[in-house]
Order: C-alpha cells, then structure tokens, then sequence
C-alpha cells in the first residue's frame, strides 16, 4: 500500500440485517477503483468500513479512517440513519461523502456540503411511479397504502396524497406499520376489506419483500394492482422469485438494461469480472465512486472544498443517461423507472424479471427541499 | 410468675387456596419466657411462625408486638421491633464466609446504616462485638472465615440459630433448632435456649421433647391449624388428647 | 482484593490504552462500555439481577444529552450532569417495577422494558429524532480531537470508576451481596429488599447514563440504535466475559469486547461467526469470565490457595 | 364489524404459528431454567433447510418431516457439546453460550446461502385462498392451523401425560435428585433441548413459504417466543399456547384498531401481565 | 463373608475441592441387615453416603455393590442397580404433585406401589394433590421415603429420616423401616436420634473425621457407654 495513494472508504453494513447491500457495494467501489487504477498520478485504493448497519459505529470508523489512514473520500450508508450520521462526520474530517441512501433530508433540511447524494428521493419515486400508473390504468380510482411509520415512509405517502388528490384518486385507506414489522397479513387484511384497485407499498427492503410475499398469498395479486414503489431491483426480484413478481409493478432507482454507455460497460465489466449481472448495491456504489473519482480529476486535486466545487453542477453520463448534480442542494438528477414484473416463462435469462414500463426525473423544486446549502 | 405479654395473636387464621394452614390461632406469650409450640407434622407451626414474624401475609386475625399491631407490617419492619427467626429449611448467605453471615444479621436491626454506601463495615460498623460472641455461643469460631455453603449440615443448622442471635432481639422464633444436630450439640443447644430467657423470649418450635419438657415454661400443641391445649410442660405430657395426637408412647421420642 | 489495587489496575488501563491503540474514539469506546459494564456489574454481581434494560439508560444518557446540547445549548457539564441524572431517573422508574419480580421474570420485564423503550423512542421522532437520531451533537472545543476526548472520557471513567469501588466497599455494597445470595433471609433479618435493589438500580443507572452520554458527544450523535435491544445485550455480555462481582472485571470485559470486534470486523465480513464462536469457547472454558481466568493463573503461578467460592470479598478491616 | 372477525380469524392463524415458534422456547426454559437464545437459530435453520430441501427437488412434505428431524439432531449435539458444559455454571453463561450459538449459526447461514433471503413456494396442493362470502383466507394458513393444532395435542400428551413429563419438571428443581432415583437427567435434557430444535425448525418449515428464508429471521423470531412464553408463563406448555393466540390476535386486531401501535403494544401487554400476573397467564409459581 | 454382603466399601476418599473429607473408609452392609453409621457434625456421614450412591464421585478406593463395583458410576446407573439414597434435604420435588413425586420413583416390579405408600403414610394421600413445595417439613420426609420405597430398593440408604418429625410418626416410620427390613431390604442408616438406631440395628459404625474409628454389634453397643460417650458425647443416659 503505498502511502501516496488516494483512498477512499466503503463504508456500508458487512454484517448485521443489511449485509447483502455491503456485500455487493464493496463490489462496486472495487470495480471502479480498479477501473481508474490511478489519478493524478497517485493509485486509487480503498478500505471496506463495516458500519453493522449502527450509525456510531458507522461514525467512528469514519473518523478513524480518515486520521489514520487518510480516507477522504467515502462512498457508502446504505440506511439512512448512518448515512445522516457519516455525512456530517465526512465534512468535519475534511472529505467527501456520497450515498444511495433514502431519507430526503440527506439533501434536505440536513444536507451539508461535504455530502451528495445519487438516488432519487421519496417525491421522484411516487411521481415516476404511480403519475404513470394512474395515466396507464385510468379505471383503477380506489388506491390502498401501506406505509412505515416514520420520516421516509412519511415522504413517500404525502407525495402519493398529492398526486392522489390532483388526480381525483379515492385513497381508500392506508395501514402504518413499525419500522421492524414482518407480519402483514392484519394489514393486508385491512386492504382487502376496502377492496382497492391497487395496493401500493411504500415500504422497502426485506419488509417489502415479505408484505408482497403476503399479499400474493392472500391472492391480492389477482384482484388488485400492486405496486412496490421503492423497490431494490434485481436483488429483491432474486430474493423474491419470479412468480411472485409476475404482474406487480415496481419502482426503481436502477436497472440494468437501461440503454446508456455507461450502464453498458458496467454490464459487460460485471459479467466479465464478476460473473453476474449487476444490481442496485453494486450500481450505485460503482457509480458513486465513479463520480468522486470524476470529481478529482476534475478538481485536479484531493482538496476537500475543490472536489466539492467540482462537484457541483457538474453533469456527465451516468448510469441512467445524462446525470447531473444539482449545486443547491447535492442532489444528483436522475431517471427513476417503472418496471413490471413478467411471467416466469418469458424470461429471456436468470436476471429478466421486469420490463421497463417508463422511466424519467422528477425532483421538487430547491425552495422546497429543506435544504439551506450556500 | 406472671409476666406481661410480649406477643398476642387474636384469632390469627392462614389459608392456602381452600386449604386452611391456620384456622383461627389465639395465643398469648409472655415476656422472657421459653413458650414452646409442638404439634404433628402439618399442623401449622411453621405456618404460625411465619405469620408472627412476617414472612407472608394473614388471612385474618390480629397480631400485636410490644403493644403495636403488626399484623400488616412487613417482616423487615417486624425485625426492627425486636423479633428474629431461624428456619426449619436451613437458608443462609452461601458464599459469605459464617463471619459475615452473622454481621450482615446483626447490621439487620439497623438498616439505616446499612444503606451507606461511602463507608466499609469497619470499626462500629462491624458489629465485632456481636459477632463474636454468636461465633462462641454456637461453637463456630474456627469456622468463622469458611463460606456458609462448605459447612456440615449441622453446622449449617447452628449458624441458622445464630443468625437469629445475632439480632439481639426481644423475642427469638426457633423453628427445629435441633434438627440435625449431633447428639454431644443437643445439651449445649438445650443450655443456650434456656439461657436466652434471661435477656429475650423465646418461642421454639421442636419434636424433640427431651427439650421441649426440660426447658419449656409454657407448651402449645396444635393439630390441624388450631390450638388443641396450652399448659405446663408436665400437664401436657399427661394429656390424652395430645398423647394421642402427638406423642404417641414417646419410647422413640426423645434423642439419648 | 485490596481497593487501591484494583482501582491501579483501572488507572493502568487508562493510561494503557493510548500508547497501543491508534484510533483515539476506539479507545474512548473501551473506557465507555467499560462504564455501562460496570453499571451492569454492580446489579448482576453484585446484587444478583441479570438486567436486559441498561440499553435504556445507555439511550437515556445519550439523547438527554443531545437535546440539552443541540436545542437549550446548555453548557456541557450541566448537561453531562443532567444525562447522569435521566440515567438514574429512568433506572429508578424500571427498577421500582421490575424488582417485584424475581429470577427469569425479573429479566424478562427488563426485556419487555427495552423493547418498550426502543418502540417509544422509535415513535416519539418529535423528541429524538426517530430512526434518523439526533445528528449535530457538538462537542467543546477543548476536546476537538479524538485523543483529547479520550482525555476526557478517562477522567470521568476514573472518576466513576473510584465512586463504585467505595460503594461496592461499603455495608450497602456488602449488604448487597447478601441479598444476591439469598434474599428471602436477607429479609427476613430486617432488610427493605426493595429500597436495596432500587439503589443499586439507581447507581446503575447513572453510570450507564454517563456512559451513553459520553459516547453521544464521543460520535456526535444520539441515534436509535443506542437504545435498541441489542445496546443492552452487549452491555451484559461484556459484562458477563469479564466476569462479574470484581469491578476492575467489566473493563477487562470491555476491553477485550470491543477491541476483538473492532479487529475482527476487519478481517472478514463474516466476523460475527467469529464473535459468536468466541462467546461459545468464553462460556465454556470460563469459570468467572476473563477476570477469573486471570485470577486463577495468578494464583497457580504463586501457588496460592484456589478460590473457595465467587466473589467472595475478604474480610478485610477485622484484622484487629 | 366483519373486518374485526377477519382479523380475528387471521390473529389465531398468526397465533398458532407463534405458539409452535414458542413452545420449545418453554419447554427447554421449564427444565433447564434458562433462556434458550439460540432458539432462533433453530427456527433460522429450518426455514434455510426447508428452501434447501426443495432447491434439491424434493417437496415440501417430505421437508416437513425430514428438516425437524435433522435440526432436532443438531439440537441434540449442541446439546451434548455445549450446553452440558455449562450448566453448572451461572444463569449469565447459559445467556452466553446461547448468544453465541445463535450469532454463530446465523453468519453460517450467510456463509452458505448469502445474505439475501429466498422465497419458497406454497405446496401445490394448498395454493390459492378459501372464500367464504368476503371470507377470503389462503389455504395454506389454514392448513398450518390445522397442523399445528394437531401437534399441539400430541406435545401435550408428551408433556403432561407421560412420565417424561415429570422427569422434565422434576429435572428443572433438582438433577441430582432425579438421578438419585435411577433416572438418566442427561439424556432427559438433550431430549428436550432436542424437542425445542425440533419444534422450532417445524415451525421454520412452516413459515417458510409465508415470509421466506432470510439471514435475520431468527433473531426477529425470537423476540416473538419470547413475549409468548412470559405472557402464557414461562416453562408452561398451555401458556405458550394461550401466549401465542393472544399475541397473534392482538396483533392483528391492532394492525385495524392503532396500527402505529401494535409492536408498541404486545410489549406493553408483556409488561402488564408480568405486573399483574408475576409468572404469566398459566405460569407456575417458582 | 463378601458373598453374604450386598454392599462392601473399601477405603472409601473423597473431596470437596482441597478438603479432604473421606479418608479411607471402609465398611459393609449384609443381605437384609440394617446397619447405621455414626458420628458427630461434620464427621462425613453425608459424604460418605452421597459416595456410595454416587452424588459424590469418590477420589479414591471401591464399592462393591452386589459383587459389581459401583464406585464412580453416575447415580443414575448405581439407582438402577437397587441402591436407593434419601439425601438429608429429602429432595421432594416443588414443582410436582405429591402424586407425581411418586410416581416419578415408580418401577414396577417394585413390592411398594402407589396404594401401599398411601397406606403407609394416609396423611400423603390427603394430600396427594399438593405441591411438594406446599408439604410441612415432615410430610416431605414421608414423601421421600414413600418414593424411595416405589423405586424398588436392594439397598435403602437414608440420611436422618426422622429429623424433625413428630414422635408419633417417629415410630410410625420406625415400624415400617422394621417391615422394610423384614421384606429383605438391606437398610444404611445415618441417625442423629440413638433411640431410634438401638431399636432398628444391627451393627454400628463410628465415623470421626471421615475415617471408621469403631464398629459393634448393637447389643455390644448399647452396653458400651464408653464409646457412647468418647465418640458421640452422650453421657451415662
Ligand atoms: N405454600 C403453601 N401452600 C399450600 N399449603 C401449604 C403451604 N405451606 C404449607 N402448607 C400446608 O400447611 C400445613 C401446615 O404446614 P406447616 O409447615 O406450618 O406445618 P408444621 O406444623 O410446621 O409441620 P412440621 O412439623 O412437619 O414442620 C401443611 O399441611 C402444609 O402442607
Ligand atoms: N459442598 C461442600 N463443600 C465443601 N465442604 C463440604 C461440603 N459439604 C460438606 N462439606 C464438609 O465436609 C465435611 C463432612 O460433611 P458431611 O455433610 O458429610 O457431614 P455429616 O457427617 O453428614 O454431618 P451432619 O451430621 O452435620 O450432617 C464437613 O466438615 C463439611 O464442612
Ligand atoms: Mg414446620
Ligand atoms: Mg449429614
């Protein structure tokens, strides 16, 4: 390890519920430091930071591999809490710090200039999923919600109210559960009893997973719409199989098929390297690293406020297509999709669960994120 | 003799479920007395026991102490007038050394004190005086720093009447203090309770009667949670109803 | 074991634990759950009660802090102080309802507490932030870096350290362990059990409320997590690997505790294999945790008389 | 009115499921006296086991019968080989050992089938849903009550009827004892630590198909079993039972009533009934 | 002789920890013979019993039960032999019935069943639906001999039986240790009360600090005050 290298730090649960994200991020970051091999002349190396998913735990070894081993430059936090948490100890270390995590005040009423953020908050998710829903299937008027009780699911139901009301949608109902909740079927049972048209999840995570799983087996699939609207892509559609997606719809931050440059290369480095089709984790923790790397060239050097500034405004094709990170408030502008899940029998190969109904941006306006940057 | 009452029961009763332990006790103990309770196995004396000195709650009835109704009082406020108790079922601090055991008893009439949590048991803290004359009373001076759990059951059982000592009470309940005493212990165990009438009273229960007619002042026989008579020594060892009851012919009645 | 050697032993541990670790936080953590191990210590024993609660006065100590730095600004030792006293506060009110029970339901009402307390705090976002915690919490600027922390968090340990070792001394402490070892006779020679247990709670709880306060403003943050069930079962498993009713045990615990998880998450993704085989081997190959072990190789070394029984305090101060 | 029958229904579905995760959770605390942590882990494993069963083509009877029986014999090793040694020792230890039993058997599960979870199929037989009117119930929830129910008696008969049975309760107090009367304790207690696996793993087979195989399962199953078995009373075979129908009901009349609430509120009937009722609704005393 | 014996022990030692509590004991009990063992607080009686049954493994030296040596078996495996042992906390069981208690002792080819103990001790039957934890002190001990007998003893050894029982059960249980004896059961008894082993014994050991310092026939015994009063501290009675 030579001692002029840049590193960075992959800090992300190893172990602990949110193992299986960890596992496939540090596959990301690896993937595109050994991409670049080296910039500005100096070899890019990173550390795998385990968090175990524990925001102070996630903190000290941010701290720790920053003083002693120089990491100034993290790309990780998959929950949101540690996310929060590492972004405000990533500005005090002097860094940088980029996550896929979900809650909206990561650029909003708690961004700060050290942290950017790549997915989609809560508002782009509901208005690139159900706004499309709702235009593909105008009959379907009663729509039930099943919603985790705090900030994120918070977000992601008040966005649906909005469209619901604009749209002249009849919310029939809406079940909140606690964040640690496996056990859906009293929920679904309430669903079923206000017989909606679609049933939409705005939870994520194994707690999707199994509230879908439920749903399925109370039948609901062949009397309703359901749609998952914070889905994690492939990974889920593994975890859940293929007859259990057939039918539903699903929100996205990520799929693989998506027809950019970017996205193509990452599919044929993964398939060459890795053997497998790449998923969100791996995605997004690849494309966050690519950026901060991209950010480092273009600053010219590793100093914390020029990497920012290049940062930010800075647009480049990603991923999605062209991606651009918003100086307001260090949110990247990008596609969100719509994916329906299809009959196991017309899948092309092991990873073609979905078709990509429609895809685009949708971010609310910076006056009205909470984010007070500048 | 007639001495003023220390302890009064009225009508004490105890009830298990439907099964009634005690049905309806009346008893009177006088002052610095050797007041004996014997009865057939199952009779209610160590219910009666644990209803004096607090260790559970009655039923009904009434029990006063030194002129105070302690019938509702909890059995560490009943300590703290003046009574202490040994067990039957043998039930001391295992891993502290037979010193200590002792120490932790006599610190019990004072818990305020014991409550401090800046000062070691030390100097006046430490009851030394008490302790060691317990210790020499119930012959456990060489054992005193061995953990209780390591002595003999019948060291064990002298340490239990210790610890009852150890208070310094007005009155001292003994429950069986001989079971499972070696025979040499028993005219030493004899000699200390008929001693103790000088300074506290003692209410003792025994099926040795060797002892319980050799030092008793007063006997009550109880059978079936009820008084079933009350006298001198020598009247109840004539009693037919209590022979019969109880001590059937008493060849086998006494130990040596 | 004489009171000034145990409490050297805790000064060698502060003053150890600089010169061989490089991160300053990692060595603030081992100091801090060596509190919250301590808290556990002076009830498991000491007092005889397997608490699964002190996860709640961890999260006590660790929010009251927050809330009174971030929002009423107030200066740091007041609210040092105040984290202390929720800590205490909250012990007395889990204390006054779980001692009424005994053995296996007196831990699993300190359970049922920790799980109330983790939904309340998870529910009431207003106050701590919910899953998101409390972000923000500053520290003053004398103790910017990790090692002048450390500094810090060392005295307080020390501080706190010294306390317990007098009150573990003391008849109360003493009195203690007489009802760890038998409660129906303690009462029976006229001790109020329940004011005894609630004291030890109470103390209990302060520390540990040190503790989570410490560690609050050690990561800047209050977050959920510190008051999650799993907060409380590392506190007692710390406490149980170091070996309870010596204190110096529960930082030999911690120690060892934190810095084999911190090592071992850097070796493998897997390390909680490794940690759970390591809980195994300790409870197997352990009589009294690490504390013991050490205690019965020295005595084999100097050829001493075996232990007779657990914690069995000498009687010291009758040597006349 | 009729979504409160529903849920009703529903919450013995869920209650049954609880009862059979619980049960050996008690009978093993009955006699050993101690918390089983790693009584997740068996539950964890059963589920994997399951999922691999069917991965290795055979279906999901054949798993129902052979998984308990495998998970049994890992309960009756772990038993022999770790357990044993610490029973002597103090209450913490027991807590010890079984933490890191359950910690170890869950990152293994990682190691082997990764840290995402899998879904597994509802037997074929028993896909779809039963409709009586608005009455709509998937079959296969039905059949696990009905399974369950069966088992239930059967553990009873075990339990209460037979002198293993007593040995059981008798153990609990005094192992030197019962030796003392001819009675091999050793092999009594990797028998019941053995049922527990067992039950657990059953009850993984069973959940299986509704809520997968995941890597977190177990720990989650286990705060569960827990609040169950000190509700019905710790170490009773009813109390489990009773335990397990009221959660399960609470729960889902509560996911209608105060949804926010229900995880709140199973811990606050935990702590009522161990106020009000110190050894839980059917617990004995001591 | 040793084919007449049913129990033979031979410099029986055993330890608590470092303290060496049997040093050596030897002993023997013949077919159908009651034989009681002696000796003052602490001398090892208990311990010497437990050794036997198996509750203490032995550090040293043999037990021959039935020919077959027994020493450092489990106490299951020597119970199932016929050595039956009613340590001196009597072991009744709380958390069962008294009804269970016994049975949970029961075998069948046993000459004692259920309906005899109830005969035996009628006050067990009255309360046969009660908790072992709700009995007084001496009901216990009834249940614990009650469940010894259905356990189908060769060799029933108690440890004080009679401590702490009322006089007239005191003989009630000496009768019937007389009808156990006479059924053939070889009986080792430890007994604090003389009276009671006078009437009972045959033969008698004198046990002092974990070794056998005398042994007599009880006719021998009972004229031998001087032992009496050397060994036990009972004076000229
Ligand atoms: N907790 C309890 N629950 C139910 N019954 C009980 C309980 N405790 C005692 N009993 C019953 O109450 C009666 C009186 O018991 P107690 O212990 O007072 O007798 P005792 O006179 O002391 O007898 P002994 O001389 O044998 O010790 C007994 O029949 C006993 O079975
Ligand atoms: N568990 C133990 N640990 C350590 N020492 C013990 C233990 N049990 C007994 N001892 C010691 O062993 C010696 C013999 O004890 P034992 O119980 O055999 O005596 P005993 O003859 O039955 O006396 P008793 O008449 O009092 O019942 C005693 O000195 C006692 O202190
Ligand atoms: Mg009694
Ligand atoms: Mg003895």
């Amino acid at each position: 390890q030579s001692a002029d290298a840049i590193r960075f730090g992959c800090p992300v649960p190893m172990s602990g519920a949110f193992a299986a994200n960890g596992k496939f991020a540090d596959l990301g970051m690896k993937l595109a430091i050994e991409q670049y091999g080296s910039v500005l002349k100096r070899p890019l190396a990173y550390t795998v930071l385990d968090t175990e998913g524990k925001p102070a735990t996630a903190v000290r070894k941010v701290q720790e591999a920053s003083q002693q081993q120089g990491a100034k430059f993290f790309a990780g936090g998959i929950l949101s809490s540690e996310a929060l948490a590492m972004g405000k100890e990533a500005e005090k270390a002097g860094g940088v710090f980029i996550t896929t995590a979900g809650a909206d005040e990561i650029t909003g009423k708690d961004c700060n200039p050290a942290t950017f953020r790549w997915s989609v908050p809560t508002f782009g998710a509901i208005e690139q999923t159900v706004r499309p829903l709702i235009a593909a299937m105008p009959k379907a008027k009663r729509w039930y919600t099943i919603t985790p009780q705090y900030v994120f699911g918070e977000g992601l139901l008040g966005a649906a109210k909005n469209i619901f009301q604009e749209k002249g949608i009849e919310h029939v109902g809406n079940s909140y559960h606690s964040l640690n909740e496996k056990e859906f079927s009293g929920y679904l049972t309430n669903a079923m009893a206000a017989k909606p048209d679609v049933l939409l999840l705005l939870n994520f995570g194994a707690q999707s997973s199994a509230a879908l799983r439920q749903a399925v087996s109370f039948g609901m699939h062949k009397n309703m719409t359901i749609l998952m609207a914070w889905a994690s892509g492939l990974e889920q559609f593994d975890e859940l199989g293929a007859d259990l997606c057939d039918g539903v719809y699903f929100g996205a931050q990520y799929w693989h098929t998506a027809d950019t440059t970017l996205n193509k290369d990452l599919v044929k480095l993964t398939a060459d390297k890795l053997k497998i089709v790449p998923n969100y984790s791996l995605a997004g923790s690849y494309v966050c690293t690519k950026i901060l790397i991209d950010g480092i060239v273009k600053a010219g050097t590793v100093d914390q406020k020029a990497v920012i500034a290049a940062l930010e405004g800075m647009k480049y094709e990603g991923l999605t297509g062209t991606e651009e990170i918003r100086k307001a408030d260090h949110q990247v502008v990008k596609d969100y999709y719509l994916l329906k899940g299809k009959a196991k029998s017309k899948m092309k190969n092991a990873a073609d669960y979905v078709d990509v109904v429609s895809s685009g941006k949708s971010f609310l306006a910076i006056d009205k994120t909470g984010c007070k940057l500048a | 003799m007639t001495q003023p009452i220390l302890i009064e029961a009225v009508g004490v009763t105890k009830h298990y479920g439907k099964f009634a332990a005690l049905g309806g006790v009346d008893l009177k103990i006088k002052r610095n007395t050797v007041h004996s309770v014997i009865g057939p196995n199952g009779a209610g004396k160590t219910t009666l026991f644990h209803m004096l000195t607090g260790t559970g709650t009655t039923t009904g009835g009434r029990i006063l102490f030194d002129g105070h109704d302690v019938t509702h009082e909890p059995d560490h406020k009943r300590v703290q007038r003046g009574m202490a108790r040994s067990f039957q079922v043998t039930s001391l601090f295992a891993s502290l050394p037979v010193r200590e055991n002792l120490r932790v008893a006599a610190q019990g009439i004072a818990p305020r004190q014991a409550m401090n949590c800046w000062r070691a048991p030390v100097g006046e803290r430490a009851c030394a005086e008490t302790v060691a004359e317990v210790l020499e009373r119930v012959g456990l001076q060489r054992l005193a720093d061995v953990p209780a759990s390591e002595l003999s059951h019948g060291q064990q059982r002298r340490l239990e009447v210790g610890m009852a000592l150890a208070a310094k009470p007005k009155a001292i309940f003994l429950d069986e203090p001989t079971s499972g005493m070696g025979i040499d212990d028993l005219d030493d165990m004899k000699r200390l309770i008929r001693g103790l009438r000088d300074a506290h009273t003692v209410v003792l229960i025994e099926h040795n009667m060797s002892i319980v007619m050799d030092i008793s002042d007063t006997v009550t026989v109880m059978q079936l949670g009820r008084v079933l008579a009350e006298g001198l020594p020598g009247d109840i060892r004539s009693d037919a109803r209590v022979r019969t009851a109880y001590l059937g012919n008493m060849i086998t009645g006494g130990k040596a | 074991m004489p009171k000034k050697i145990t409490f050297l032993l805790a000064l060698v541990v502060a003053l150890v634990l600089p010169l061989v670790l490089r991160s300053g936080s990692l060595a603030s953590e081992v100091l801090i759950y060596a509190l919250a191990a301590l808290g556990c210590n002076l009830l498991l024993g000491y007092t005889g009660l397997l608490s699964f609660g002190q996860g709640i006065f961890f999260g006590l100590g660790s929010y009251t802090i927050a809330i009174l730095l971030t929002r009423l600004s107030l200066p740091m030792p007041l609210a040092l102080l105040a984290a202390i006293a929720m800590g205490a506060l909250g012990a007395a009110v889990v204390g006054w309802v779980a001692i009424r029970q005994r053995g296996t339901y007196f831990v699993m009402l300190t359970l049922a507490f920790a799980q109330m307390f983790y939904f309340v705090a998870y529910t009431a976002s207003g106050l701590t932030g919910g899953d998101n915690g409390l972000l923000d919490v500053p520290r003053p600027a004398f103790m910017d870096t990790p090692w002048k922390y450390y500094a810090f968090v060392a005295v307080m340990f020390l501080i706190a350290f010294g306390l317990l070792l007098r009150v573990t001394d003391s008849v109360f402490g003493r009195t203690l362990l007489a009802i760890r070892d038998n409660e129906d006779r303690a009462a029976a020679v006229g001790y109020d059990l329940k004011r005894f247990k609630l004291l030890a709670f109470v103390i209990s709880g302060a520390v540990t409320g040190l503790a989570g306060g410490l560690h609050a403003m050690m990561t800047g943050i209050a977050p959920l997590s510190n008051a999650e069930y799993h907060t409380s079962e590392m506190i007692l498993v710390i406490t149980v690997i170091g070996g309870t009713g010596n204190l110096f045990a529960s930082v030999l615990g911690s120690a060892f505790y934190v810095l084999l998880a911190d090592w071992l998450s850097t070796l493998w993704p897997r390390w909680l294999l490794l940690l759970g085989l390591m809980l195994i081997a300790v409870s197997i190959g352990m009589q009294r945790g690490l504390w013991g072990l050490g205690e019965s190789a020295w005595r084999r070394v100097f050829r001493k008389v075996p232990p007779s029984a657990p914690a069995v305090p000498g009687v010291q101060g009758e040597k006349a | 009115m009729t979504v409160y029958l529903l849920q009703t229904i529903n919450g013995i579905g869920i209650g049954m499921l609880y009862f059979l995760l619980a049960v050996g959770l008690s009978i093993v605390f009955g006699l050993l006296r101690f918390v089983n942590f790693a009584h997740g882990a068996f539950y964890l494993l059963g589920a994997y086991l399951c999922f691999q069963a069917m991965q290795w083509g055979l279906d999901f009877w054949a798993a129902l019968v052979l998984v308990p029986l495998f998970v049994g014999a890992l309960g009756w090793l772990a038993e022999k080989l770790l357990l044993r040694r610490v029973y002597a020792k103090a209450h913490e230890f027991h807590i010890l050992v079984t933490v890191g039993l359950a910690l170890a058997v869950q990152e293994i599960v990682i190691v082997f089938w990764g840290p995402l979870g899998n879904s597994v199929a509802t037997p074929d037989l028993l896909q779809g849903v039963v409709m009586w009117g608005s009455f709509i119930y998937p079959k296969y929830r039905l059949f696990v009550i009905g399974f369950t129910a069966v088992l239930a008696v059967l553990l009873w008969w075990v339990l209460e009827g037979t002198r293993l049975g007593s040995a059981v309760r008798a153990g609990s107090e005094s192992t030197e004892m019962v030796s003392l009367l001819g009675i091999n304790v050793f092999r009594v207690f990797s028998l019941v630590f053995a049922l527990g696996a067992a039950t657990a793993a059953l009850a993984g087979v069973l959940a299986a198909p509704i809520r997968g195989a995941e890597p977190f399962m177990g720990v989650e199953a286990l705060s569960v079993a827990f609040v169950v078995v000190v509700i019905g009373g710790l170490g009773s075979f009813g109390g489990a039972l009773v335990g397990g129908l009221l959660i399960g009901i609470v729960q889902s009349l509560m996911s209608t009533i105060w949804p926010p609430g229900a995880s709140l509120m199973i811990y606050v009937a935990m702590g009522a009934v161990l106020l009000l009722r110190p050894h839980g609704l059917l617990g004995r005393r001591g | 002789m040793s084919a007449k014996n049913i129990l033979e022990v031979e410099a029986l030692h055993a330890h608590y920890g470092k303290s060496h509590v049997l040093q050596g004991v030897s002993m023997t009990v013949g077919e159908a013979e009651l034989v009681t063992l002696l000796g003052r607080n602490g001398a090892g009686k208990s311990t010497t019993l437990k050794g036997i049954a198996g509750a203490v493994t032995p550090t040293g030296g043999r037990v021959r039960f039935q020919g077959a040596d027994i020493a450092g078996l489990a106490p299951h495996r020597i119970a199932t032999r016929g050595v039956c042992l009613v340590p001196e906390h009597r072991g009744v069981f709380k958390l069962l019935t008294v009804e269970e208690n016994l049975l949970l002792g029961q075998r069948r080819d046993s000459p004692w069943q259920l309906g005899d103990i109830y005969r035996i001790f009628p006050r067990l039957k009255e309360r046969r639906r009660n908790g072992g934890g709700q009995l007084s002190g001496g009901e216990q001990q009834m249940l614990a001999i009650g469940r010894a007998l259905m356990n189908h003893p060769r060799l029933l050894i108690l440890d004080e039986p009679v401590e702490g029982l009322a006089p007239v059960i005191v003989e009630e249980i000496v009768a019937q240790l007389k009808l156990i004896k006479a059924a053939g059961v070889a009986i080792l008894l430890v007994e604090q009360n003389l009276e009671v082993c006078v009437q009972l014994a045959d033969r008698h050991y004198i046990l002092e600090q974990g070794v056998i310092v005398h042994e007599a026939g009880n006719a021998a015994f009972m004229a031998d005050h001087d032992v009496k009063d050397r060994y036990l501290g009972v004076g000229l009675a």
